[in-house]
């Protein structure tokens, strides 16, 4: 076999698979050239593999599973971009982690990436659940790997969420793939101007349960709750990988499965505002970015529902800049609480002293999320605003608006100023490791090279031709500029008017109740006030039975018991009570059966 | 199972008996163990032995892929003058299974016999062993009712001795106890065929079938109905009569807990699909009634009843044994479904479950050497100290909970597939809770394991190779068969259809 | 009445099979389990032999109906029985139950050996044989090995 | 901005507080910010930017929906509501649903990362 042909059938092979094999690889990495061929090896091949990958829509069908044909690698253009994005991700976390070995957090981190990338680039549904629940084993991982009672409950209330995300949108594929007859992509739904989305029919059998299974997981109000929960309970570096694959995959789902259905245009915006308020009130800054991703996926889900190719480009470009700046903002706070064990408020500012360029990055994600002009939020929101600024939709655009006001807010200002600046908390830790500033460092290149020239990034969206047009004619158009900077400076100036006037609320130390309240308190109450009633029951339920069956007992002679054997409940008087309950209620129905 | 066809050929004269073969391999194999001169030549001879009866379960899979069924009259008699053995592609299913499971077994038991059975009763124990392996052997074979209770208590008598035979004394009121409700299932099991021999006078169960279903409503066969199903539930650990299960799973010397695991329950729910579906069948009311409203319900409470119980066990065998009783619900589910997407998917199930479970305890019984510990707590941290054997009871482990790509991803999906096709809502909600349980005793046996550190010094190193060779092959086992399930399915597939139900789609 | 009458084996096939079971279940005793048990297998041996027999038959060896024994045999039966029940002339009890509970009493009596030995190896380890005590004694001690 | 010092910190070494221990790039890039003419002279510069960038808008046409955004400075005077509404609300939220710190009694009295081995042997939910 000649090299070519060996070349032919690695492209051949599904991308994820290469980081996948690197989380395998990573298990038994030992030292740091062995950790950074994994580390870096994976990524590395997974996008020479992209690279070089099949024509769009290329099917590269296995049918080996049950029977069902399976396409495990299809790539198009919509997975494309993401492909691009979690390859990203596993380089910029993969050179963020280096200064600390883990091997288990390397490979978990790994494997979620190959999952993530395999999932995007299946071609079935089946697939698609397979490597889904693969990515919700590997992140558990990390959220354990903080080795903490906290993280540890934490990892618990995770695990369980996400495994009823993947039961919901299992039971939903099935449902939905019998009724239809196929699983795969291509036969269940048809090119929308060259590209296969928004394929599934919310009305048809399953689709519902689908829909509540990837809204789990892309963080719908009330189901956001597992993000703010899992994120700040991780170590520095799992919180970094975890940034970028669960919400960002559920939003590929979406657009995939359900771009053009109207609910997600509301779902979107609610999910854009409501984390606002939250964010302003929460002083654990990590937990601050896990509300600003809920509100920044809510504009993707908005862009989804709107359906229109710019809005689909926008959820698309909006998605992959947000695993570079939001990783980069989780980078430099994950910097942080590993130089001051902590990333509460009340507990940190005035770092920027010892922790220069930290800072100086950490402004560069901030800029980038807030939106400015020539930072990679600009080029990829407005696309998104542009998109819904019509006037059918003029409430959902005035929604959007105020959630671009709030991330200013609780990640363009909160973040960097209270961690850095603010008043001195006394704090003088050192700077952070080399290889941690390094994809700080990229992550920021990223950010700014998006932001200056988008053009090569905007080549890779789903309906490129839309995107060069934006870009065209749209982006850098002097009125979009001067709108955008006003929203920015006058909300920057409300901020320093508020500040001067002491109306800003001081960082206090405490929780904020969300909708976890409902499983962490209400519900533990109500189980131990019924479990006090039943206890109450059971109590008078034993001596009421008790007496009735030491009357049956010693009425029909002391049945099974000289000595009060089945009262005490020894293995052979249950199993014999058992026995002859079944075999008699056996006997009557089998005797009672008509015919 | 076409792909046995081409492979696995014998010479035409073995393949010819290969059904006596089958079980008579072992048992002269048991007697030369029980003679042998040394520990070790027992333990060849039973390797040997297992190998042996392994290749002509192959060599039945090529018969049974090219004919259909395979009959084999002792000493010439046609039934139902004589006894005859009837194998088709379920009874394939098991012996392969049985056999396999056993040369794994096997192999495993070279190691741990040293550390877990007193010197001088070794040879025995492999002599035990291997009768095990015979009367199991002869149950996935016989066509005779009668012929089958007897092997059924072969397998059972070797079974309860071997039980006890360990280091930890809680072994033997287990196996005491296993010992009375296996006898009164047994015994059950007895009237039952005596009844239906009452009603048809023949014990061939090919011919009772065809003569139960001329006969009508006849208190007499609804009698003889329900104390088999009872009997054959007590030895299945059918739900509320798994009293006797953990204790004899967890106490029991570490070969048994391997093999039993995998077969001993497996071989009861083989007997008891045998009847339910060949000699009874599903058209009759009774048998309807029954699994509809007995067997699925005690099935489904099995499988989240019994996961939940395993959560809180302290004792590591102990989770595992109640978790070997939930997937028993499990498989019962999709029996009780009675139609060939169910019944398949069960065996499917009971399949991956038996390389699953032999695995899990295969891990557990090859640290035996090093640590002397059996509760939960005592394993904390053990996956930094024995790597190799604690990565395979992780997959193992996966495998159990279903996680993807591993095989019992699969057979959870094809349940739960069923149970839709079946429009079983609630069965569908069953699995779906008890697999969220499950993940959680899963997580918690990997999370002491792997992210503790270890409580004492005393370190526990890795399993001997000898051990880890069929603890490797069974986690493998089970990637594979999670990547490509062809070989299982069609197995479970081509079984059902030997109970005659006929799958609704195309067929395979 | 008559019932009962005409059906006397089976009903104490029935008596002897619960009373075994009761024995078996409510005792705490080792052995007595083991003796419950053997009751309990016993009727189902007198439920197979019960249903093999033929009214007025002879145990199945072949037997000349012209010989002595024969013509003793046939004396008490009417003819029109004997044709319709026997062969060649002699009405015989159906052999294949006697066979078949020959061996369900060897499997019975190995189970009965192995219960009364584990027994034997329960009273070494634990000192005694009430299920009771053991289960105590399990609580209380960690325990020697056996 | 006070110079407040405290002794807990994770640094095993501390080192005295000022502007003797700075990261040379930190006082390239933000000693700046701490002058007395920053402070007085930031509010009037930002104000001055605003008002330029609303003076603009006699320039530039913008294009709008046709709705309430077609009055002047519409986004600059959203923006500055939003963010004084977002802020604001804060403290009448903060005050409803701000708790203790130990609230779901999740959290070691101790050391926030101490790890597992010293917690009780059961104590993890699952």
């Amino acid at each position: 076999m000649t090299v070519d042909r060996l070349l032919d059938i690695a492209v051949t092979i599904n991308p994820g698979f290469y980081l996948i094999a690197a989380a395998v690889w990573a298990v038994f990495a030992r030292g740091p050239g062995s950790r950074g061929v994994a580390l870096l090896g994976g990524p590395a091949l997974a996008l020479l593999a992209l690279l070089y990958a099949p024509a769009s829509g290329t099917e590269i069908t296995r049918s080996f599973f049950l029977g069902f044909n399976m396409s495990l690698y299809r790539p198009d253009s919509l997975s494309m971009i993401f492909g691009f994005g979690f390859v990203l991700a596993a380089a910029l976390s993969g050179v963020y982690s280096l200064h600390r070995e883990d091997r288990m957090q390397d490979s978990a981190g790994l494997l979620y990436a190959g999952a993530a990338m395999a999932a995007v680039f299946a071609g079935d549904l089946i697939s698609l659940v397979v490597f889904w629940e693969l990515t919700a084993v590997a992140s558990v991982a990390l959220v354990f790997a903080r080795q903490t009672k906290q993280g540890q409950m934490a990892g618990m209330r995770y695990l369980l969420i996400q495994l009823l995300s993947g039961l919901l949108l299992m039971a939903g594929v099935v449902l939905y793939g019998l009724d239809a007859g196929s699983f795969l992509f291509a036969d269940l739904g048809q090119l929308h101007r060259g590209v296969l989305i928004g394929m599934l029919d919310i009305h048809a059998p399953g689709g519902l349960l689908i829909l509540a299974g990837v809204g789990i997981k892309a963080a719908f109000p009330t189901f956001h709750n597992w993000l703010t929960d899992a994120y700040p309970n991780t170590t520095e570096t799992g919180a970094v990988v975890m940034s970028a694959y669960t919400t960002t995959l559920a939003v590929y789902v979406l657009a995939r499965c359900f771009a053009g259905l109207d609910w997600l245009v509301w779902i979107g915006a609610a999910m854009t505002v409501y984390p606002v308020f939250f964010a302003v009130m929460e002083n654990d800054l990590r937990r601050v970015l896990a509300y600003s991703t809920n509100n920044q996926i809510g504009f993707m889900v908005c862009a989804v529902g709107i359906g229109t190719p710019l809005a689909i480009d926008g959820a698309a470009a909006h998605a992959v800049a947000h695993i570079v700046f939001k990783g980069l903002l989780f980078m430099a706070m994950g910097a942080v609480f590993m130089r001051t064990g902590t990333t509460k408020a009340s507990e940190l500012g005035g770092l920027h002293r010892t922790m220069p360029w930290t800072t100086l990055f950490c402004l560069i994600g901030a800029m980038s999320i807030s939106a400015l002009p020539l930072f990679a939020g600009f080029s990829t929101k407005s696309m998104i605003m542009t998109a819904a600024h019509t006037p059918a939709m003029f409430a959902v655009w005035l929604m959007l608006l105020f959630a671009s006001a709030g991330v200013l807010e609780h990640s363009g200002i909160k973040i960097p100023y209270f961690a850095f600046f603010s008043h001195d908390s006394g704090k003088r830790p050192k700077e952070a490791p080399f290889t941690m500033l390094l994809a700080m460092g990229l992550a920021s290149a990223l950010c700014l090279a998006i932001g200056i020239a988008p053009g090569w990034f905007f080549e890779l969206l789903p309906y490129r031709s839309v995107a060069m047009a934006f870009l065209a004619q749209d982006l850098f158009t002097a009125d979009h500029l001067l709108v955008q900077m006003q929203l920015l400076a006058f909300a920057v100036l409300a901020f320093v008017l508020l500040k001067r006037l002491k109306l800003y609320p001081t960082e206090q130390p405490g929780v904020i109740l969300d909708i976890e309240w409902l499983w962490r308190k209400a519900a533990p109450a109500i189980t131990g006030v019924l479990g006090r009633l039943a206890g109450r029951l059971g109590v008078w339920a034993d001596k009421a039975f008790g007496r009735a069956g030491a009357g049956l007992i010693s009425g029909s002679g002391q049945i099974f018991a000289p000595d009060g054997v089945v009262a005490r409940h020894l293995p052979l008087a249950g199993a014999a009570i058992w026995t002859v309950a079944l075999l008699s209620f056996v006997l009557i129905l089998a005797m009672s059966s008509p015919g | 199972m076409n792909a046995f066809i081409d492979f696995y050929a014998a010479p035409p004269g073995l393949t010819a008996h290969a059904a006596p073969l089958l079980v008579i391999g072992p048992l002269i194999a048991a007697c030369a163990a029980a003679l042998s001169p040394s520990t070790r030549s027992a333990w060849m001879i039973s390797v040997g032995g297992t190998i042996f009866a392994f290749w002509m379960a192959l060599c039945l899979a090529g018969e049974v892929a090219r004919n259909g069924v395979v009959n084999y009259y002792m000493g010439g008699f046609a039934p139902p003058l004589g006894i005859a053995f009837r194998i088709d592609a379920l009874g394939v299913m098991f012996a392969l299974l049985i056999s396999g499971i056993g040369v794994m077994a096997a192999l495993f038991s070279g190691h741990t016999l040293e550390a877990e059975i007193m010197k001088g009763k070794r040879r025995l124990y492999q002599s035990g062993f291997l009768l095990c392996v015979a009367g199991l052997l002869g149950l996935s074979a016989t066509g005779d009712a009668f012929n089958a209770f007897v092997f059924l208590e072969v397998s059972s008598i070797g079974t309860y001795a071997l039980i006890g035979v360990g280091v930890d004394r809680r072994a033997l009121p287990a196996a005491f106890n296993y010992l009375v409700m296996g006898t009164i299932g047994a015994t059950f099991f007895v009237i039952g065929v005596g009844f239906l021999y009452a009603a048809t006078g023949t014990l061939n169960m090919a011919d009772m079938s065809g003569r139960l279903a001329t006969l009508g409503d006849s208190r007499v066969v609804e009698a003889g109905f329900a104390f088999i199903v009872i009997g054959l539930g007590l030895k299945a650990a059918m739900f509320p009569l798994h009293g006797w299960l953990p204790a004899a799973y967890a106490y029991a010397p570490s070969l048994m807990g391997v093999f039993l695991s995998a077969t001993a329950t497996k071989a009861a729910l083989y007997l008891m699909a045998r009847f339910l579906f060949t000699v009874f069948g599903p058209h009759l009311d009774f048998v309807g009634l029954f699994l509809t409203w007995v067997m699925a319900p005690v099935a489904g409470a099995a499988a989240i009843i019994c996961s939940a119980q395993a959560i809180f066990q302290t004792d590591i065998r102990r989770i595992l044994a109640f978790s070997s009783v939930a997937q028993v619900g499990y498989i019962m589910l999709g029996v009780s479904m009675a139609s060939a997407e169910g019944v398949s998917a069960g065996l499917f199930h009971l399949f991956n479950q038996a390389l699953i479970k032999s695995a899990l305890f295969m891990a557990l019984g090859g640290l035996a050497f090093n640590i002397k510990a059996t509760k939960l707590s005592d394993f904390s941290g053990v996956g930094r100290t024995a790597p190799w054997t604690m990565t395979a009871f992780a997959i193992g482990t996966f495998s159990l909970a279903g996680v993807p790509l591993t095989a019992g991803f699969l057979s959870k999906w094809r349940l739960i597939e069923a149970a839709f096709a079946a429009h079983w809502l609630w069965a569908v909600g069953v699995i779906a809770v008890s697999s969220l349980l499950g993940l959680i005793y899963a997580g918690r046996m990997l999370e002491t394991i792997f992210f503790r550190a270890p409580v004492s010094e005393e370190r526990a190193g890795e399993a001997r190779f000898g051990v880890l060779v069929p603890l490797w092959i069974l986690a493998a086992a089970s990637v594979w068969y999670g990547l490509d399930a062809s070989l299982p399915v069609d197995l479970s597939t081509a079984a059902a259809q030997a109970l005659g139900l006929a799958p609704a789609g195309a067929a395979p | 009445m008559s019932f009962l009458l005409g059906h006397f084996n089976y009903l104490i096939v029935v008596f002897l099979m619960m009373g075994g079971l009761w024995i078996t279940f409510s005792s705490r005793n080792y052995i007595k389990r083991m003796i419950g048990l053997a009751l309990f297998q016993t009727s189902v041996g007198l439920f197979y032999i019960s249903l093999g027999k033929v009214a007025g038959g002879t145990a199945a060896i072949v037997l000349d109906k012209t010989s002595k024994a024969g013509e003793a045999l046939n004396a008490h039966l009417s003819p029109d029985y004997v044709a319709r029940a026997g062969v060649d002339g002699v009405v015989y009890s159906n052999p294949l139950p006697h066979v078949l509970i020959l061996t369900a009493i060897v499997v019975g009596v190995a189970t009965l050996a192995v219960g009364l030995a584990i027994a034997v190896r329960v009273r070494e380890a634990y000192g005694t044989v009430e299920a009771g005590e053991i289960a105590e004694l399990d609580r209380t001690e960690a325990g020697p090995r056996a | 901005m006070t110079e407040t010092r405290s002794g807990e910190q994770n640094d095993p070494h501390p080192q005295p507080a000022g502007e003797a221990d700075e990261h040379p790039l930190s006082v390239l890039l933000f000693s700046w910010m701490r002058s007395d003419l920053f402070d007085r002279m930031f509010l009037a510069g930002l104000g001055a930017l605003c008002a330029v960038l609303a003076a603009l808008e006699l320039v530039i046409h913008r294009h709008d929906g046709g709705g309430i955004d077609s009055l002047p400075v519409f986004q600059g005077v959203f923006g500055f509501l939003a963010f004084a509404l977002a802020v604001l609300s804060g403290w009448p939220l903060g005050r409803l649903m701000r708790r203790p710190e130990n609230y779901y009694r999740d959290q070691p009295d101790k050391d926030p990362d101490n790890t597992v081995e010293e917690e009780k042997e059961d104590g993890h939910d699952g």
